[in-house]
């Protein structure tokens, strides 16, 4: 990305920074809680913003990840009595190996079948977590999942485990970063350019591939284990398909590849919904109705590479399109 | 019993997965929207029928022509403009299960929230098979299915336009040097899936009810079937339909009644990754 | 010029696709610090072998040996690592990445710091990755790119991309470069600069695989050639040997055109072809 | 003959109308600069050879003028119609008619299923009966007679080759344009496909021909192209290339240009 990418994106970074501690001072309840779920949502789009942001790793199964770590927490506490750090990094922990385990037999697919393959194992992911009823509670969930404790300080007071939400958004952010930077960074974005060009230069495009996504499935179930804490509650429906729509679309229309993307996408699609809860029936339609749009009137996104995807024109039918080029302007 | 109703629902699997195939081998698009056109044909017959007090029979045309018209928009409004700007596979197919995703809603705000039955075809008329009365609906569904494959297998090799839209599928480019547009062959084979989708709710509603929501199972268990006959092969979707029923209807009935979808999945993970094109496709490398 | 030590032999490749046979029994030598050329007309199997010498491919038959070790069932990322790099028929800038990333990625493998040492910026990490991004540098300045550093690498005239794709091969310090077509697209005086660049690449220590069409561009810096036709080895020698061989023509020319009678007068029966053969 | 037209018949005789016109063509993908202000014409029945190594732009020039790639300069026109910007599913129904590079021909598809879908490109006034025109095309190419129920792909290369032409005339072209059409054929083989082309030139369609080797044609190409690098680096009109010529191009023995 040139200089003037990564300003503009570091400048968002520093506008979301000072509005995260600018919210926490204001003690409005209604947007810590709102933000917090911002928080939450941001971290496993960042996991994905690695996966297929710098990666180029399609994979719809980040949702299954997500409900790893939610259930993982939610279960260990509620039926383990375990503690509720514990129980949040093992749940983290637990998301990491089975990102790993699980991601190695796709590493063979790529296009339609990656995409089948992934998006069949989200869906029977949630489909278990809906049926198990003996261990995961069925479709009604699990309740009762304890707050955070500091001591014997309670988190559940939303502003103070606001606290632990954007610090491990910024530790992600910061992870992100780091290896986007590094070498690492630069073989994720050569293999997602030319597969075959990196293994000619002595990358193991599979060894590249599997920690991007390990990266992408910890943060995910991060994010589900912070999202039982928050609502001290889990459930099959929030990790079926509207959620995989939700993650998708935080890291296109934020901007695939850039740091503050996942960010902006994160705070769209939370704040945007609550804005429209006028429309009542309406809103799940009219959001992803705006998916739709982003993905055909701008596939680069909010601070993604504008060059990344073919011009607007090839919109317009073949007569209309040729005349700009007739004028010496190249065409898409 | 447990087979009849199993290769019943198995048709419908079927002929979803069959709409799969036929959009794949023409344009290389996987359409989840599939799934939703059974929803649409079975609700909207209900409406034409109970609401706007059409004919059984010119309900039923409407529901079909309802869904094949949704399927023809959707091709239009997102498919083509995706194809002109070039956009990567992913985001075809993402737009696709969005475009499922969408729809359910949308049937629930504007034609009706609930569960809805329709009338059988031909009413009493009942089976009796093992010691257990079935509606002869069943029946229809298991010969409409055949009928349609039959239909889709004879336009393909005899008529001049089912050529065409193989020729489609075999070479995008050399099609266009004989002539054929690919956007509106997309758009033909899109609307026919559509018609085929709208049918297979007209008939499965009689006999179990449909709700808005269903519109992705089907298009789950269509994927699921298409991928275990193979994409590329009409016949093998087919097949791979009936084979995905009555499992179901077995794992329903013998082992346990709430893991049939979890199996289901399972079975499909496995099966693209070993076998990517299919227990009848062509095993072309899939990488 | 050629130390005489073989750096790579392939002995009796053989590859089939779908019953077309691409490349038939080749049996190939290249020599360390060598410069061996590699002609043939369109669809010879050039494209075919250069695969399968640099793994992409696996060969129905035959062995591939380099630098003393089998390596006839080994992938592209681990022939690299051995030392074998190679270039593509078209440009191949890496998208979305500046100049002095292409390079840097072709650095990567010589990174000794994993994640955690990459999380941790350990000051090994810092270091080694200052030393590289300075090594980085050090050779876009031998390729005169160096001004071009952070420019996106997508923007670069033809030429200067054919330089940076070399380039970039050389970055991973191999003992044998493969070179496909690199003279394609490139004028008299970007040629002329490019067979310099590979009279400087061997001289330091690299032996180049050369494919190309550019007949006198490969006989004017070969020290041996092999010609392919039809996927076999038609003649291999040493340039002077295979310059003046009647199977070159052949190969690019056709066999002997059988002279057709010049058609009668009468039956052509347009005027103006016949009034045109008169002048 | 009075003395008007013995004057006239040393001057050329008017050159008959040019049926299509590539003027200053130029093509490039992305960065890469394909060709370059290319220009030629072609009269009805006339015929064009365009040699050139590999890389030299011939594919580009033939997928120009069949639509299949966008022109960045110039101007393509049939019959005096500009038609720069007509996609290629409708150039063929104006006389256009393409065979691929590789051939084209289409898998899963039975040899006459083929023949069918290229007759049927034909603009609807000119295609005529389909079993009669098909019949034509048997008659022209006889190894496709005993094989029409077969899958094209069990052909040969050299049947495939002969398959690719049929269709591509069924469509009643009025320029023909080949995409080296020798490319992996035996050299017999390539002398039968080139016996199968010279009379086309006789029934008034017009061929564009593009090969790396010189190629045994029997009738003499009203102009023949070299191309080096996507520019014209040879032109020469109503004579036969001859292999010490070509020779000169490709090996560049002489200087290059």
């Amino acid at each position: 990305m040139s200089r003037a990418w990564r300003a503009r994106d570091g400048l968002v970074v520093a506008a979301a920074a000072v509005a995260v501690v600018m919210t926490e001072l204001s003690g409005s309840s209604y947007w810590i809680y709102s933000l917090c779920l911002v928080g939450i949502y941001a971290v496993v789009a960042i996991g994905f913003n690695i996966a297929l942001g710098l990666a180029g790793q399609v994979s719809f199964a980040q949702v299954a990840f997500m409900a790893v770590g939610g259930y993982a927490t939610a279960l260990l506490t509620t039926k383990a009595h375990a503690d509720p750090w514990l129980a949040l990094l093992a749940g983290t922990a637990l998301g990491a190996a089975l990102s790993f385990v699980l991601n190695l037999p796709f590493l063979r697919l790529s296009g339609h079948y990656l995409g089948m393959a992934t998006l069949a194992l989200a869906l029977g992911v949630q489909s278990f977590a809906e049926n198990a009823s003996s261990i995961t509670g069925g479709a009604l969930g699990v309740f009762g999942v304890p707050s955070l404790t500091l001591g014997s300080f309670s988190l559940a007071v939303h502003s103070r485990f606001y606290v632990v939400v954007w610090t491990a958004c910024a530790l992600c952010l910061t992870v992100y970063y780091l290896t986007a930077k590094s070498h690492l960074g630069r073989a994720w974005r050569a293999i997602a350019a030319r597969p075959d060009v990196s293994a000619s230069l002595g990358i193991n495009v599979s060894r590249a591939r599997i920690l991007a996504l390990v990266l992408a499935g910890t943060m995910a179930a991060l994010s589900g284990g912070l999202w039982a804490l928050l609502l001290n509650y889990v459930a099959p429906d929030y990790f079926g398909l509207a959620m995989i729509g939700n993650i998708f679309f935080m890291v296109i229309a934020g901007g695939m590849g850039s740091l503050a993307g996942p960010l902006v996408g994160a705070a769209f699609v939370v704040l945007v919904p609550q804005e429209m809860s006028s429309l009542g029936q309406w809103q799940g339609v009219v959001l992803l109705a705006m998916l739709l749009g982003v993905l055909v009137l701008w596939p680069t996104g909010l601070l993604g590479d504008p060059r990344a995807a073919g011009s607007i024109t090839a919109l317009l039918p073949a007569r209309l399109r040729a005349m700009p080029t007739r004028t010496g302007k190249a065409g898409s | 019993m447990t087979l009849a109703v199993g290769i019943a629902i198995g048709s419908v699997y079927a002929l979803v997965g069959m709409g799969y195939s036929l959009v794949y081998r023409t344009t290389g698009v996987v359409n989840f929207t599939v799934g939703s056109y059974v929803v649409l044909g079975g609700l909207g017959t209900w409406w034409l029928l109970d609401q706007a007090h059409f004919p059984y029979g010119l309900a039923v045309i409407g529901g079909i022509i309802l869904a094949g018209a949704i399927a023809g928009a959707f091709w239009t409004l997102i498919v083509i403009p995706l194809w002109r700007r070039r956009s990567p596979a992913y985001v075809v197919l993402l737009s696709t299960v969005i475009g499922g995703a969408i729809i359910a809603p949308l049937t629930e705000l504007l034609i009706t929230p609930q569960a809805e039955e329709l009338p059988p075809w031909v009413s009493g008329f009942t089976l009796h098979i093992s010691g257990s009365d079935i509606s002869g609906q069943y029946v229809f569904v298991i010969a409409a299915g055949l009928a349609v494959l039959a239909g889709v297998s004879l336009f393909l090799r005899q008529t001049m336009l089912g050529k065409q839209l193989r020729a489609c599928g075999a070479s995008r480019e050399t099609s266009r040097l004989l002539g054929i547009h690919p956007e509106l062959a997309g758009g033909i084979i899109m609307v026919i899936t559509g018609l085929i989708g709208g049918l297979a709710g007209a008939l499965i509603t009689p006999a179990q009810s449909s709700e808005a929501s269903m519109g992705l199972t089907f298009g789950i268990f269509g994927f699921a079937a298409a991928a275990l006959g193979g994409l590329d092969s009409v016949a093998g979707a087919f097949l791979g339909g009936i084979l995905l029923g009555t499992g179901q209807a077995f794992i329903d009935r013998y082992y346990t009644p709430n893991y049939d979808e979890v199996i289901v999945f399972a079975l499909l993970v496995a099966i693209l990754v070993l076998r990517p094109n299919g227990l009848f496709g062509r095993a072309e490398h899939a990488g | 010029m050629t130390t005489g030590s073989p750096l790579l032999t392939a002995e009796h490749v053989t590859k089939a696709f779908g019953g077309v046979m691409a490349v038939h029994d080749v049996s190939l030598t290249i020599d360390a610090m060598a410069i061996h050329g590699l002609i043939g007309p369109n669809g010879a199997g050039k494209s075919t072998l250069i695969s399968l010498l640099s793994g992409f491919a696996r060969p129905d038959s035959g062995e591939i040996c380099f630098d003393g070790r089998d390596v006839t069932q080994l992938g592209p990322a681990r022939l690299a690592r051995l030392g074998m790099a190679r270039t593509f028929q078209a440009a191949t800038p890496l998208a979305g990445m500046t100049v002095l990333e292409n390079i840097q990625v072709a650095l990567t493998i010589k990174y000794r710091s994993g994640l955690f040492s990459v999380l941790a910026r350990t000051p090994a990490m810092r270091r080694e990755a200052k030393a590289l991004a300075a090594q980085a540098r050090e050779l876009l300045a031998v390729f005169g790119l160096l001004a071009d550093a952070d420019r996106p690498a997508r923007d670069l005239p033809f030429g200067k991309l054919r330089y940076l794709e070399i380039a970039r091969a050389v970055a991973t310090e191999p003992k044998l470069l493969m070179l496909d077509e690199p003279a394609a697209g490139l004028n008299q005086v970007e040629v002329d600069q490019l067979a310099a660049l590979i009279s400087w690449v061997r001289a330091d220590g690299v032996a180049v695989l050369l494919v190309d069409h550019d007949v006198s561009f490969l006989f004017s810096i070969c020290d041996r050639i092999t010609v392919l036709n039809f996927g076999k080895v038609v003649v291999s020698g040493s340039a002077a040997e295979v310059r003046g061989s009647e199977l070159l023509r052949e190969a690019y020319l056709g066999p002997a055109i059988p002279q057709h009678p010049d058609p009668p007068v009468a039956e052509s029966r347009r005027p103006e072809s016949r009034h045109l053969e008169a002048q | 003959m009075n003395a008007a037209t013995m004057s006239e018949r040393a001057a050329p005789a008017p050159a008959p109308p040019v049926l299509l016109a590539a003027e200053a063509v130029g093509v490039s993908y992305g960065r890469v600069r394909a060709l370059e202000s290319l220009s030629f014409g072609i009269h009805g029945g006339g015929t064009v050879l365009v040699l050139g190594l590999n890389g030299a732009g011939k594919s580009t020039l033939m997928r120009a003028l069949a639509g299949v790639v966008p022109l960045r300069s110039g101007r393509v026109t049939l019959a005096g119609r500009d038609i720069s910007t007509m996609p290629a599913h409708r150039r063929v129904r104006h006389g256009i008619s393409l065979v691929p590079e590789g051939r084209g021909v289409l898998p899963g598809l039975s040899v006459r299923e083929n023949l069918e879908l290229g007759w049927h490109a034909a603009a609807r006034s000119r295609r005529g009966g389909l079993d009669e025109a098909v019949g034509r095309m048997l008659a022209l190419f006889p190894t496709l007679g005993g094989r029409l129920r077969q899958d094209c792909q069990t052909l040969s290369g050299g049947q495939m080759q002969m398959l690719a032409i049929a269709r591509a005339l069924l469509s009643r072209p009025a320029v023909l344009l080949l995409d080296e059409p020798s490319l992996g054929l035996a050299p017999i083989v390539t002398a039968d496909v080139y016996e199968a082309l010279a009379g086309l030139g006789g029934e008034g369609v017009a061929t564009v021909i593009v090969e790396q080797k010189a190629v045994p044609m029997r009738v003499i190409p009203d102009t023949v192209l070299v191309l080096g690098n996507g520019r014209v680096v040879h032109e020469s009109h109503g004579v036969r290339p001859s292999e010490e010529e070509l020779a000169r191009l490709y090996l560049h023995e002489g200087e290059r240009t």
